[in-house]
Order: structure tokens, then C-alpha cells, then sequence
């Protein structure tokens, strides 16, 4: 589903954000990736999402070749793809239901559908009565199931997720990752950065562990692993 | 696709209601414009009608040597009857160019009458004249002013004209300096004007995409993130385009109503007010009704046309 | 508190580059309405001197009965020698009023000669013509064309002015339905200029705060968070008004470039050109730059205020 | 240092984000703030800053009646106050060097110190190899670091930070906790909102615990405490 082939990325600074990296991701698998800030989980994600290319190396994604893949053609792999972003990246101008909603207009989906489907899968991340509200108008961690909410609205084959607790308690964020595994379970493929100790350990999913852009570690029913 | 049309439409509506500021902002400045270049126009229009009524004063004076109506006619000697037919004929000919708007027959007794009324101020001249030493013309108008030389010139080869005229260089007279540098003067003029509003339409062309542009810049992450959850080129474009085009023709009404104020306030009471009323052109009203009808197209077009060109760089993938 | 201009100074010019896109628009908006307004005021100027050289050309024209030097003066019977002295006293009174430009005296033979300059179609006039029946005549000029019904008024009450000219109310003339007329149609396109001059400067004024306020809107975030961090109005709002200045100036030394350009090849042509050589109005280097410097200082000065402005509603805590 | 009596924030619509909330916190103290996402943790700091009015209430910060004040003296106000906002808030075309180097400008310190005390903060919070990254430049927790370093940059009586760990790993958490411990030494007043439960239930310092905008604990020496 994923695969990336001795992939670097080197910003425009000189330090490389990500280093030969080689990784498979076979469908409907489970995937903690961890690392200290800055090492290169957000680069991971992003390229996965094409938002830039590798400086080197190869990325599939779906089947389709990422880096060769003619421009018209990115905004169907990326509805291959929900993506939870770190900073969230809601439209500001929409409301909770509108963010949600768009996601499925994108697609082409029916007024009908989205009028049934939106506030079903935003009372999953608990925000049945925030529809009308817009971004500035939640809290931090609202914004953030927002975000989760999108990411999934369409049923994508692909979930990525950058720190999708980083704003919720702890009791939500186990609310949220009980939700993705059930996603999971009906045969999506998750990908997940992830600073949450606490979740990475009590899961036991498989876990790679990049250190300064280099994949250090990628274990089955690993743990978070990084000793304080 | 299953993409509809109202989808967008509504898209587009609530970007322009909740960009309000952006939006005020684009439709003041296409109102602005608008007006601007509708009052060019519009005076553009006046003016050039002042103009041809000015050149329309421009006409060819042919004197016959002696010649008023066979009666007269007797007096001149050589074959009076023949000559006065020769007249009747110079004139009819003439008439009959199509260039040639309209032919007068200034009598000897006019000619005289006039001659006394200019020298009213000295006696001592219009005394000394005995009889009627003034000659008969006629005065030709032209449909198209410029032709003056032209059709002098033709005037000038016609049968007879010699022996009407005596001197036919000397006697068929179209004022020719004045009337070249009059000509000088309205062709600057107009040039002057066309370029103005050439460019005053250029200027309001970069004015309303610039601030389009700028409305667009500010929502550069909104277009990225909509890029990022997956919405094609399109799919982003419609709304802006049909944003777009609101936002151009409310300006384009708005100028509209400015313009049709303005109208009935100003240039209306020109035709029948008192000042230019010897110039009394007329300016109808389904030429005003185009000219508004062309500033809403234009209006919507420039809108949507500024958005297209504003969304490129923020769509390349 | 130890604030540095220095830091300001730097914070616009950075800022400047950094919100470049903002930057070109409003440089772009405040060049292109200076041109426009620039180009609208030259117009103005040497329009206005072309009105003032055609208004220049209404003159009071004094008509005397027989009059023509002391020589001819003894022919017209009563007391030429005294007449003559009169006529000269006339001319010389007029000559001293402070409202009169100056005064021509026309003999009795230039009289005929541009008689019959004006007569050479009809040879038969100038034939019956006898001697000179023609009067000499003053022509007064005035500085202010606009006085010429006062001036004429006053010439008619002067002593001596009958017995110069019999009938002063025939005699002194000034073509008064033309010049009335003339004045009409001058002053209403004055009028019409002026008011489309004004309305230009306002759409320009609001064509730039509109500019500058949607590129400052584009940056309420930023203001906000400056705000947040504890930076106090003037603090935040410096940089911009410098920044604004900086934008307006800029857009100015762009609008003079090309105005200088086009006063290079144009209007300056006019002056010696053919076309209007006739008119030989003259602008001095000195009014063009003296509108440049004006233009400056207005582009500086709108841009900081329109920073100032558009500032206001994201500084209210 | 910070008193507020009786506080209550409705925002527009219906549902109160605080509720006749009673804290006093002393000079020196160092207080977590903690309860689940929407609590109105943000809104209780916001408060502080005098971001906004509270709909019922009186609050004194640093001796100052928050709620009577002069809007001119607003920022006088702000300027003792250092803090770390849930979404960062920098400012996007400055870069990390002059983000923190602002909070020096606006209280009118002087060219050579501000050179001289911006690298050395941003070396507290390890940052100091990107001091010229424009914020969209840096990782996410680079961002939020940044965020902390301009927080006390000006050496503020008071610091508060809104979920100042989300986006870092558990070791710089750590690192920026023990950080934050040195800097409430020195006599700075620190007021934290978290979800961090690690970090809570190992420092042992006092905990206000909101629920739906009430305080339903307010501990000294107290844990997370909240149960998944
Ligand atoms: N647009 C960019 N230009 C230059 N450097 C960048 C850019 N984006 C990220 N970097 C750098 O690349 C490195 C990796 O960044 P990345 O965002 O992938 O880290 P991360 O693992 O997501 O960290 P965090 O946990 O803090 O979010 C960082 O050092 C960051 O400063
Ligand atoms: N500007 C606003 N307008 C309307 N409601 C708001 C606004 N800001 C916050 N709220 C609401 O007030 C409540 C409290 O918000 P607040 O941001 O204080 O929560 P929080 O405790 O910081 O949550 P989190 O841990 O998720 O950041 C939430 O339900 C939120 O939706
Ligand atoms: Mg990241
Ligand atoms: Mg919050």
C-alpha cells in the first residue's frame, strides 16, 4: 500500500530532514511511527500526501507512483488518503460541519449523503453539537477531531495521522485510537506519528522509529521506546 | 463527476458574503472604474458629436460671375438662357454625389442683404454700392467633412464650371487652411481622447485583477489546504471564478446606477439646455442602454477573468 | 521608552519585501491612479491656457467715422486738428486703464486693404468701391477677456467718444452673443474638467486605501498576535505607516517616470509642434516640476495614511 | 498574582466555557491546569491576557484590575505576562530568531541585547541551529519551542502556556518542564495547562482541575487524576 525506496529529503537548509529511508506498508496494517521533534515524521507524511517530492528515491502509494505521477492526477491519490495534520489545516472560513463536509463534495458525493454521513462521523469524535461552529470559535482539541473527523469522512483506504492527540486528553486520545483501530479493522491501512508513550505502549502495534531522518528501529508489537 | 453547478454557486455566494471585506473592497474598485471609464465614454460620445457638428460646418462655395434666375440672367450677356440652364445643371449634379449632403442656392439679392448687415458699421461702404456687384453661390455640405478636397477638386473639373465661375480656382472655395488645421485639431483631439481611455480601461483592467489578486493572496492557505484534502484544480476554480464574476457585476451595477444618475442629471440637460443647445446633438437612448449592457459584461468578465488569473500560482501542484 | 526609528525603519523596509505580493499591488495602485491623475492635471494646465488664448482673442473694436491721421482728418470737416488730438487722447486713455492688455489702432487704409483681401471674389465690390469709405478703428485688447462688457461700457461713457464715433452704441463693439456664448461654453468645460479631475483623486484615493487596507487585512493574524505579546499601538502601527509611505513613494517616483516619459514625447512636442504651434502656449519646467514633487509627496503622504486607516480596526483592544 | 472571583465566560452561543470560577494564585507558585479537551482551560488563560472580557467576574493580574483597565494599558499589562499559546501564534514572516527577538523590541530593550540574550534562550529550548527558519520551516514541536522561548524571553513575572508539550516527544517535554521548573525558581509565577499526565503526576505541584468550565479540584502537591 505504502512503499518507500532509499527516499531522502533534504530541505533547502543543508541538514537532511529524512535519509534513505525504506519502508513497506503492507494493506490494511497498523503503523506507530515514532521520533523525537524534528526527526522527520511530519516529511514522512507529507510526502506520502505528495505535498513535495523526495530529493531522492522512489514512493508508492495506492499502486501509483507518486514521484512520476502527472499533476492532474495528485488530487486522486491524495482521496486515496485522509490525512490528519499536525496543525490541523481546517478551512477557517467553514464551519465544523462544512470542513467535514467538504471533504465529501471533493468526491462528489450527493447534498443527501453528506447531510447524513457528516454528523455521524463527527458524533464519533464527539462534536455532535458543535456542527455550526467555526475553527476559531473551538478549543484546541475540537480542532483537532475536526481534523480527525475529515480525515476519515470518505472512507479512504489510507489513514495518515501527525499527533492526532497531541491536543486531547488522555481519555479522549484512547476515545480517538479506539476509533482509528476500528477503522483499521475494516481494512484501512493507519499510519500514525505519534509522541503518546502511553497509547504506542498499551497498543502493541508494529513501530518505526526514525532518529534525526534515519529509520532506527521498525518492530512488530513494538513500544514508544525512547528512555527519558 | 457528479459535480453540480450548485455546489458552486452557493460556494460562491457565502465566500463573497463571508470575504465581505474582500469583497466590498473588489466591487468598490470595479464600481470605480466602471464609472470612470462609462464617463469617458460618455463624453467620448458628446464630444465626438460636437465635433462632427463642427466639421459639418465645413462647406465648398462655388461664385457664378453675374448669374441670378434668367430674369437677370438677361443682363450677363452671351447666351443667358443657356448659362442659367448650366447652373440648374451644376447644381443638380452636384446634388446628385452621394458624398455630397445638401446643395444651397445663395441668391445675388441674399448675397447683398448679408454684405449690408456685416458693413452696418460703415455707412460710407454700403452707400458706394451701386446695384449688386455680389455673385450668386452655392454652398455645398458635405456628409463626410473630410472629402472637402477631394470634392472640390471634382467640383472644380465639372462642364461649364468655366464659364460659371470664370476662375474656377479662385471661385470655388472651401477655406482651405482653416479648414486643415481644424481637421489638425479634431484628429489630435480625438486621438487624445482615444488614448485616454485606452488607457484609463488598461489601468482599470490591472486596478480590479490587482485587487482580486490581493483578495486571492490572502486565502493562498485556504486553496492550499482545499489542494490537500483532495479538491481538483476545478473543483477550487468555479467558486472563485463565479466569486469572481458576482463581485464584478455588482460593481458593474453599481457603476451602472452612478452612470444613469449622472445621465439624467448632467449629460441629458446638455441636449436641451441652453449652453450646447446650438450644438443640439442627440444621443439615444439604446446607445446608453449598450453602453450599460457592455459595462455589466465587461464587469462579470473582468471578475471572473482576474480570479482565473490570480488562482494560477496557487494551483500548481 | 527607548524605541529606535532605526527599528521601525527596518521592521517597513523588511516587511516590504517579505509581503512582496502587497507591496507590488499597492506600488502598482498608487503608480497607475498618479499617472491617471498627473496625466488629467497637464491636461487641465494646457487646456487652460488654450481656453485663456482663444478668450484672448475677444477684443472691443472702437469704430471711427473718418478719421485718419491729422492729413486725411482736414478733409472731414469741423476741427480735424482737434479730432485727431481726441482720438489720440482716446487711445492713450484706454491704453493707461490697468484692465487693458493693449490697444491697436487700425488706419483707414488697413481697413481697405483687408477689404478687399476679403472681396477678392467679387471684383465687381472692389470696382465700385470709390476712394476709402472705410473707418479707422481701435482694438482693444484686456487682460481678463471676461470684463469685456464692463470695459466696453466704460468706453462708450468717455468723453469725446461721440463725436469720435457718432454712435457709440453701434460703433463699440465686441461680438457680444459670440463672446457671451464663448464664455458659456468655456466656462462649462472648465467647470466639467475640474469636476472630473476631483472625482478622479477621490477614486484614487479610494482605489489605494483599498489596496493598502486589503493587504493590511491580509495581516489582522499578525497584528493580532503583536497585540498579544504586549506591543502597544504605535509600536505595531509605525512600520506600517513607514511601510505605507514607503509604498506610496515608491508608486509616485514610478508615476513621475512615466509622466516625465510622456511629457517628453508629447506634451512638450506640442508647444513647438505644428498642430497646435497656432496656440504657442508654454508651460515651464518649473509648474511640471513642481506637479512631480506635489505627486510625491501626495503618494507618500496617501499611503500613510491610508496604513493609518485601514490600521485602525485591528488596534482596537 | 492572580486573582479571579467569580468568573464567568458564556461565549455567543448557549453553554458557559467558564462557570463561577474562584482561583488565586500567589507569586511564585507553579500550578497545572488540567482537564479534559473543551474544559475551558484555554479560555481561563486567555482571560489572563485580557484577550477578550469575561461575561461576569473580576480578575487582577499582577496587581492590575484586568477588567477596568485602560485599553492604552493593555499592553504594559501583557508585557508581564509571558506566554505559550495552544496554536503557537507566531508571527509566519518572521523568523525564530526575530519571533523571540519581538518580545524584546516591544519592551524597548536595545539592539546589542537582544543579539546577545535571543540565541541564548533559543539554546534553552534547543534551537539554536534554527534561528534564521521562518516558523513554516520547522517541525512542530521546533514551533512550539519557539513559542516557549519567546514566552520568557523577556524574563516575564508571570508565564502561563497552553498545552506547551503537545507537540514534543516525552524526553524534550521533560526537558522543557525542567526548564520551565528553573525558571519558576527564580520567583516566576507559572501557570501550565496540560494533558499531560506523565508530567503532571511527576512534578507533584498544585492542579486545578476544570470540568465543563467548573473547578472540581484544586490540589496542591496533586496528580492528573483523571481516569481512562
Ligand atoms: N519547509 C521546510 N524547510 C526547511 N526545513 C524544514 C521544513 N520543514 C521541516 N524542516 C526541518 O526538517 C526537520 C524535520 O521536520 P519534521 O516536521 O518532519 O519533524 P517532525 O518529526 O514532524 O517533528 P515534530 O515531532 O516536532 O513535529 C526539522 O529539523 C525541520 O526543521
Ligand atoms: N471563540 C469562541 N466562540 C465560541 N465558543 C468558544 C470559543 N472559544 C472556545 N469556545 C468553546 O468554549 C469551550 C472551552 O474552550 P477552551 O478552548 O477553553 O477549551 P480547552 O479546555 O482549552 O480545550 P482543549 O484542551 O481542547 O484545548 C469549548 O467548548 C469551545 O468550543
Ligand atoms: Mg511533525
Ligand atoms: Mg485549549
Amino acid at each position: 500500500m505504502i512503499r518507500l525506496k532509499n527516499v531522502s529529503k533534504i530541505y533547502d537548509g543543508d541538514k537532511p530532514a529524512l535519509v534513505e529511508v525504506n519502508i513497506a506498508v503492507t494493506k490494511g496494517e497498523f503503523v506507530f511511527l515514532v521520533g523525537p521533534s524534528g526527526s522527520g515524521k511530519s516529511t514522512f507524511i507529507r510526502l506520502l500526501l505528495r505535498e513535495f517530492l523526495p530529493s531522492r528515491g522512489d514512493i508508492f502509494v495506492a499502486g501509483q507512483d507518486v514521484i512520476h505521477m502527472r499533476p492532474w492526477k495528485v488530487p486522486y491519490l491524495r482521496r486515496n488518503i485522509g490525512c490528519v495534520f499536525q496543525d490541523f489545516k481546517l478551512l477557517t472560513n467553514k464551519t465544523t460541519f462544512e470542513n467535514v463536509a467538504f471533504a465529501l463534495e471533493v468526491i462528489g458525493r450527493s447534498r443527501a449523503t453528506i447531510n447524513n454521513q457528516v454528523p455521524e462521523v463527527l458524533k464519533l469524535v464527539g462534536l455532535e453539537d458543535k456542527l455550526d461552529s467555526y475553527p476559531d470559535e473551538l478549543s484546541g482539541g475540537e480542532q483537532q477531531r475536526v481534523s480527525i473527523a475529515r480525515a476519515f469522512a470518505n472512507r479512504p483506504p489510507i489513514l495518515l495521522a501527525d499527533e492526532p492527540t497531541g491536543n486531547l486528553d488522555p481519555a479522549t486520545s484512547l476515545g480517538i485510537m479506539t476509533l482509528l483501530q476500528r477503522i483499521n479493522r475494516t481494512g484501512t491501512t493507519v499510519l500514525i506519528a505519534t509522541h503518546d508513550r502511553e497509547i504506542v505502549d498499551s497498543m502493541r502495534k508494529r513501530v518505526i522509529a526514525l532518529e534525526a531522518g534515519k529509520v532506527v528501529r521498525d518492530q512488530l508489537k513494538g513500544v514508544y521506546g525512547y528512555e527519558n | 463527476m457528479k459535480i453540480s453547478a450548485g455546489y458552486f454557486t452557493r460556494e460562491a455566494f457565502s465566500s463573497f458574503k463571508k470575504n465581505i471585506v474582500q469583497s466590498i473592497a473588489a466591487v468598490t474598485t470595479v464600481a470605480l472604474c466602471l464609472v470612470i471609464v462609462g464617463i469617458i465614454l460618455l463624453v467620448m460620445f458628446v464630444g465626438g458629436q460636437v465635433i462632427r457638428k463642427i466639421e459639418d460646418k465645413v462647406e465648398i462655395e462655388i461664385f457664378m460671375e453675374g448669374l441670378d434666375g434668367p430674369a437677370q440672367a438677361a443682363t450677363a450677356g452671351a447666351n443667358p438662357v443657356n448659362r442659367w440652364n448650366q447652373m440648374e445643371q451644376l447644381g443638380n449634379t452636384i446634388r446628385s454625389w452621394p458624398e455630397v449632403h445638401k446643395v444651397d442656392y445663395i441668391s445675388k439679392e441674399e448675397a447683398l442683404r448679408k454684405f449690408k448687415k456685416d458693413f452696418s458699421n460703415s455707412p460710407l461702404v454700403v452707400q458706394q454700392i451701386e446695384g449688386n456687384p455680389l455673385p450668386a453661390s452655392y454652398r455645398v455640405g458635405l456628409n463626410n467633412p473630410r472629402e472637402v478636397e477631394t470634392i472640390a477638386k471634382r467640383i472644380k473639373d465639372l462642364p461649364y464650371i468655366k464659364e460659371l465661375t470664370l476662375n474656377p480656382d479662385e471661385n470655388v472655395k472651401f477655406g482651405q487652411d482653416t479648414v486643415r488645421k481644424l481637421f489638425q485639431v479634431t484628429r489630435w483631439i480625438s486621438l487624445a481622447a482615444v488614448g485616454f481611455a485606452t488607457l484609463l480601461i488598461f489601468v482599470s483592467l490591472v486596478l480590479i485583477t490587482n485587487t482580486i489578486r490581493l483578495a486571492i493572496f490572502a486565502r493562498r492557505k485556504e486553496i492550499g489546504i482545499m489542494r490537500l484534502v483532495g479538491a481538483s484544480s476545478w473543483f477550487i476554480r468555479w467558486p472563485f471564478i463565479l466569486e469572481g464574476m458576482l463581485e464584478g457585476l455588482s460593481g458593474a451595477v453599481v457603476a451602472i446606477f452612478v452612470l444613469t444618475s449622472l445621465w439624467r442629471t448632467f449629460f441629458a440637460n446638455l441636449a436641451t439646455g441652453k449652453v450646447f443647445a446650438f450644438l443640439s446633438f442627440n444621443f439615444d437612448q439604446v446607445t446608453f442602454v449598450k453602453l450599460l449592457l457592455l459595462l455589466a459584461l465587461s464587469g462579470a468578465a473582468i471578475g471572473a477573468a482576474g480570479s482565473f488569473i490570480a488562482l494560477r500560482r496557487f494551483l500548481k501542484i
